[in-house]
């Protein structure tokens, strides 16, 4: 039986990954995937043969998704200040750096995803429902 | 704790499950599974996402007068194989706390159950073949494409397995304790798409 | 490190040299699970992929030189324009990107002495090869696909592609998507594992956040378009039906299908490019890139966004208004990451001190045409404008802006760039610039006048147009510049091959590079790495202190790794030592799996599903061969 | 667009050369060595101004334009034309008037038309590009957009998705007439097809009737009720053959029933070999077909 040799001194722990610092970075991205998966299926649903039965209101449905995804967009945005401020610079050894990286990602992400969501529910919002152009 | 480890030269109880305790983070081959799952879920999510696409093409659903599917069977069968899940858990929790013996009689236990459904599951196909063809119309295609392919997940699940009630028989090294954490990942994946893949073609019914 | 090795630290890279030997001669290549080996099979491989390719381009400019000509009969003209899309995008531009680039340069950048699973990359190369050789069977006894690559149905269904042309597309691109999906795992579980210890996310190369970004988008682009193939082959080979809607199927489940994985590939294709970019522009700008953590951003939200703008393929076919709208603002958000990184790559040259050598040519030509296309990919996004100019030679000059003069003008100099670390020699830096100039010339005379072309109303895939449309002298201009750019790239190639014998020495660090791989000695060893690097930044090789670090580590044997196959592995977020790990060796059973494979589809194509059964089973063995050998028994 | 795209780009090369012009000396023109500066000046040209010109080109081009090519409610046209695309010609009838033509769609001059495109096999695309977007004609699927000239006059239009073999040569004309124009042109549209008057004529009439050509043509007011090919009821009326391929003379047409594979290399419509004296009769009947 051999037994698994050490070769180095390892260095102690550091702390965990945050699941704050990846809401951060991963909700307004999120946020946005929900909006178009759950949009382009209510669309598909709502104009096929069957629709009519069913009685989808795209509009409602698009303001409704459109205001939650905001929402975790914005928020996501403002966890990412949070961070950004209390984790010096970027150049720092990790984990501090490596935060401040991520957190500085997050800050970039969530307001495009936002510009993004906004557009995306205004737009639908614009149009006559299932109609072709 | 304090010392990195070569850990692929782990063999025996013991060093497999010392090198076990101190990896602090995932394995490169339960990196490699999970991708590879990701990627097979996909597949099942654009097959699902196919059912869905060609329902709403239609009003009638099933397609030329095909029965609606029957619940309960499928149900049940679906039901066993998800509990295999708790075996295949008990396995891994075994083979890491160095009882190798007991992971082996554990994971033998989930195979005899899945290759069950398995049997189970063809015979049904069968008898839904003798109502409609995938040649029938769209319906019947996705039925049975859906159908075929978790069916051949189930199979490769099924070889994985005996590949490793024949490795493990020989002793645990670390290379096959992180083989059989991977195939525990791969029935947790495969016991999901089954309740996916069902409740997608229960869908008229329910 | 070479110049004047202490006899403690030559004794260590001796034994090393020992330790990872390949067996010799042609037997070495076959069973080969070195990544430099398995890169370099798949550079020579997409090559000729490359080669077969561009004289299908050749034969299509050529039939369109004038009116009414008759070079090529239709049914010609559309196999060829059909292979000549299909080889380019996933015979060339992906495998040299991700298997000869990304498998050479990924574990050297990161520090690392393999890919995470060597086996499984020999095996991605053999696949590959083999679904290559498979399509281009068909191609060679008359059975090339004629339905475009992006092969819509009906046009594709039995009834109206009754031949066997279809199945050898469909087949061997369901085959290549297993190599191309194993080759994705396996670079991200080594950005994710063997990454140096120290090499924290925010210090890692961002050609590897490139790399990292389209593995990721090919592990969800490319199940898509296997369900989309699957599905063919079984309405195909079995009589099923999703396609046909007599039978309740719907023909735009496949264009939804395939965009699906096929607008995500775009960006799969030109990423490396940015990847390669933002390596060569430190070296030649002498500065770190601008805005270091946006870069790294972009280029994964470039992958990201990229799942979200499929439809945009689709705005003719009669979509919801509703439905077209997600689709039109995510084609306008994707303008973003690139914007970023577009100035990123300018700020950075302009506030350096750039040496304008052949690689920073390349790259400068890059960022031109890439402005280009992008310009006028945003078109595509104005709805309005996209329905008016979708299927024209608008598209056709915007893509090719983009997948060949922003994808392919990267790889050319990266091959200038790189050239001396995998061969050891220095390219011809006049040669270099004169056939940098000449692909450019060429590559813009080719490809401009065809926005013209398009916004004129020439339709793309005709075979023919007639002298009234007007549109002659255009296609005459076209038609040359494709001779030049052949020209073009014909003299980058010989350049390189004659380099090879003749070329100058080049040394570690012919450029002042800035990444970890010009450390090692050109060409680097087998083991990559005498000691696992210290990082601590993601200029690694600008950090000389850590470098002479060590050096030092080699003379006292420490981090140096010298019992077997080994190399380090690291936590996946901040790099931290876990583990030492053991690599396999040389290994027949890659090559043997994937010809077992190529049983099993040949078979499937010719529908003798008993002898298909059989070869499954054959490649049941061969896998289980494969995982015969543990890595402690070695 | 293109003033913006070109700025973008001649602004971007401008870059490229004061990059070249300063080779020899780091930092930016001006504000010299300032990192800070210099991440400023990505996130505003690589982001903020961006976002500001896209959300721009996203509410003209997306929101404001785009109800234009709407497809129109249905009934808020005088008329509708169904178009069905085959390989490798366009079938046109006006409906609710008995009346069939190919590869020519007559309209009225300032009306709008409902037009709705189907497809009798694989998927083409309708294309008139100075009039209306692309509408793809899909299999299972009636698309639908207006058709509407501002101006009398021929407008050429063609197939722009690859269909196969003679995708290159699927062309149509519309030709938007004066009202009372196109009103004649309908009214004789809808009469069946002229008798024959010359004996050349008459033998022809019985070769198209007996030797294969009926099998796939329909002329109406004859037995020939085939529907593989396009209508030949008024075939002499048309300016072009094979769509839009050959103009509409005698003797393009006397090449063309001979030997149509060498002329468009793979359409449907076989040689049949009758001789040339069966294949003159019938050109001479087919251009009494007005």
């Amino acid at each position: 039986m051999r037994i698994a040799k050490p070769i180095l001194e390892r260095i102690p722990p550091e702390s965990p990954v945050s699941p704050v610092l990846w809401f951060a970075v991963l909700g307004a991205p999120g946020a946005y995937s929900v909006q178009l998966g759950l949009g382009y299926w209510l669309t598909e649903a709502a104009c096929s043969p069957t629709g009519g039965r069913w009685g989808i209101s795209l509009s409602a449905w698009a303001i409704v998704i459109t205001a939650l995804a905001a929402l975790v967009a914005v928020a996501a945005g403002l966890i990412s200040i949070w961070l950004y401020r209390r984790h010096g610079d970027r150049h720092d050894p990790p984990p501090a750096g490596r935060v401040a990286f991520l957190a500085a990602v997050g800050m970039t992400v969530s307001t495009l995803f936002l510009v993004l969501i906004l557009m995306t529910g205004v737009g639908v919002v614009t149009f006559r429902e299932c109609n072709q152009s | 704790m304090s010392s990195i480890p070569r850990s692929m030269e782990a063999a025996g109880s013991g060093p497999v499950a010392a090198v076990e305790r101190a990896r602090r983070t995932q394995p490169s081959g339960w990196w490699g599974a999970v991708l590879l799952i990701a990627t097979e879920a996909t597949l099942f999510a654009c097959l699902i996402a196919t059912y869905f696409y060609l329902r709403f093409r239609t009003d009638e659903w099933p397609l030329g007068g095909i029965e609606k599917p029957s619940v309960t069977l499928p149900l049940v069968f679906t039901a066993i194989l998800v509990a295999t899940v708790v075996p295949m858990f008990l396995s891994v929790r075994a083979a890491k706390a160095g009882k190798t013996r007991s992971a082996w009689w554990l994971l033998l236990l989930a195979t005899a159950v899945q290759a069950t459904y398995l049997g189970l599951q063809i015979h049904l196909m069968v008898d839904d073949l003798h109502s409609f063809t995938p040649q029938a119309n769209a319906y019947g295609s996705i039925y049975y494409a859906l159908l075929g392919i978790h069916h051949a997940h189930v199979a490769v699940g099924l070889a994985i397995d005996a590949w490793l009630l024949w490795k493990l028989a020989r002793g645990i090294t670390n290379y096959r304790l992180i083989a059989l954490r991977i195939a525990a990942i791969y029935w947790y994946f495969v016991a999901a798409t089954a309740v996916a893949v069902v409740l997608t073609q229960l869908y008229p019914s329910l | 490190m070479t110049v004047a090795t202490p006899p403690a630290a030559k004794a260590r890279l001796d034994r090393l040299e020992r330790i990872w030997k390949e067996s010799p001669g042609v037997l070495g290549w076959l069973t080969t699970v070195d990544h430099k080996r398995i890169g370099i099979l798949y550079f020579f491989t997409s090559l000729f992929f490359f080669g077969a390719g561009g004289v299908e381009a050749l034969a299509i400019r050529t039939q369109l030189i004038g009116p009414d000509e008759s070079t090529l009969s239709p049914a010609t003209f559309n196999e060829m324009m059909s292979t000549h899309g299909t080889t380019m995008i996933f015979f060339f531009v992906v495998p040299i990107s991700l298997g000869a680039f990304g498998n050479y340069l990924i574990p050297l950048m990161i520090g690392a002495r393999d890919m995470a699973f060597p086996r499984l990359n020999a095996l991605s190369y053999w696949i590959f090869l083999c679904a290559g050789t498979f399509l281009y069977v068909g191609v060679f006894t008359g059975n090339a696909p004629s339905a475009g690559w992006f092969n819509y149905v009906p046009l594709a269904s039995k009834a109206y592609s009754p031949g066997p042309g279809i199945d050898f597309y469909a087949l061997s691109l369901l085959f290549v998507g297993i190599s191309t999906t194993l080759g994705a795992i396996n670079a991200i579980v080594t950005i994710f594992k063997l990454r140096a210890p120290g090499m924290s996310l925010n210090r890692m190369p961002l050609f590897c956040f490139a790399f990292l970004a389209v593995s990721f988008a090919l592990i969800f682009a490319l199940p898509a378009l296997s369900t989309a193939l699957i599905l063919l082959e079984l309405e195909r080979l079995l009589g099923f039906h999703f396609f046909i809607p007599a039978a309740g199927g719907a023909p735009i489940l496949w264009q939804n299908l395939f965009w699906i994985f096929g607008h995500p590939e775009v960006y799969i294709i030109i990423l490396p490019a940015f990847g390669i970019a933002t390596s060569i522009i430190p070296t030649f700008v002498r500065r770190k890139m601008v805005a270091w953590p946006l870069v790294a951003l972009a280029e994964i939200l470039v992958a990201f966004l990229g799942f979200g703008v499929w439809a945009h393929h689709m705005f003719a076919v009669g979509l919801a208004s509703a439905t077209t709208i997600y689709f039109a603002a995510a084609s306008l958000i994707i303008v973003i990451p690139s914007g970023i990184q577009l100035f990123s790559w300018i700020t950075t040259i302009v506030t350096g001190t750039p040496r304008f050598q052949t690689p920073l040519l390349w790259i400068i030509g890059f960022i031109v045409l890439f402005i280009m296309g992008g310009l006028s990919g945003v078109t595509f996004a104005a709805i309005p404008f996209d329905q008016q100019t979708t299927d024209t030679y608008y598209v056709v000059a915007h893509f090719h802006y983009v997948i060949f003069g922003a994808a392919v003008f990267p790889l050319l100099g990266g091959m200038y760039y790189w050239f001396p670390k995998v061969t050891g020699r220095m390219y011809h830096e006049g040669w270099g610039k004169a056939s940098f100039w000449l692909t450019f010339i060429g590559t813009n005379v080719t490809f401009f006048p065809m926005h013209i072309l398009g916004l004129d109303g020439m339709p793309r895939r005709n075979y023919t147009y007639g002298p009234e449309m007007g549109w002659t002298g255009l296609n005459l201009i076209e038609t040359l510049g494709a001779y030049l750019l052949a020209l073009g790239l014909l003299s980058v190639f010989v350049n390189l091959a004659v380099s090879l014998f003749k070329g100058e020495k080049a040394g570690n660090d012919p450029f002042g590079g800035d990444t970890l791989e010009w450390s090692t000695t050109s060409p680097p060893p087998p083991y990559n790495y005498a000691v696992i690097p210290k990082v601590s930044s993601p200029y690694a090789m600008w950090d000389t202190e850590d470098r002479e670090e060590d050096a030092r580590n080699l003379e006292r044997g420490r981090k140096v790794l010298e019992q077997g196959h080994e190399t380090a592995a690291s936590t996946a977020v901040d790099a931290e030592w876990d583990e030492v790990l053991d690599m396999p060796s040389n290994s027949a059973w890659p090559p043997l799996v994937a010809l077992a494979m190529t049983g099993v589809f040949a078979m499937v194509l010719l529908q003798q599903w008993f002898a298909a059964a059989i070869f499954v089973a054959v490649l049941l063995c061969t896998v289980a061969g494969f995982h015969l050998k543990e890595p402690e028994e070695a | 667009m293109l003033g913006v795209a070109s700025i973008v780009f001649l602004g971007a090369v401008a870059m490229l050369v004061v990059g070249w012009v300063r080779r020899d000396r780091p930092g930016l023109p001006f504000l010299g060595e300032n990192e800070k500066a210099n991440t400023i000046l990505v996130v505003l040209f690589g982001m903020a101004i961006p976002i500001v010109i896209l959300v721009a080109l996203f509410v003209i081009s997306d929101l404001v334009l785009l109800p234009e090519t709407d497809a129109p409610a249905a009934g808020s046209t005088a008329m509708t034309i169904t178009v069905t695309g085959h390989q490798w010609f366009w079938q046109v009838r006006y409906e609710g008037k008995d009346a069939e033509t190919a590869n020519e769609i007559h309209i009225p001059v300032r009306t709008p038309v409902n037009l709705q495109v189907r497809s009798a096999d694989v998927i083409h695309s309708f294309w008139v590009p100075e009039l209306n977007r692309k509408i793809d004609t899909i299999p299972g699927q009636t698309n639908a957009i207006e058709l509407y000239a501002e101006r009398a006059g021929v407008y050429r239009g063609q197939c722009a998705e690859f269909c196969g073999l003679q995708h290159a040569h699927m062309a149509f004309r519309v030709y938007a007439e004066p009202k009372a124009r196109f009103e004649a042109w309908l009214a004789n549209l809808r009469k069946p097809a002229r008798e024959p008057t010359t004996p050349l004529a008459r033998q022809g009439r019985r070769a198209f009737m007996r030797d294969g050509c009926a099998a796939c043509h329909t002329i109406s007011g004859t037995e020939a009720e085939g529907t593989v090919g396009p209508n030949l009821t008024h075939l002499a009326g048309r300016e072009t053959l094979a769509a839009d391929t050959i103009p509409d003379t005698p003797e393009y047409l006397f090449r063309w029933i001979q030997n149509p594979q060498a002329i468009k290399p793979g359409v449907k419509m076989p040689g049949l070999g009758l001789g040339p004296a069966k294949f003159h009769a019938i050109v001479a009947y087919l251009t009494g077909l007005k």
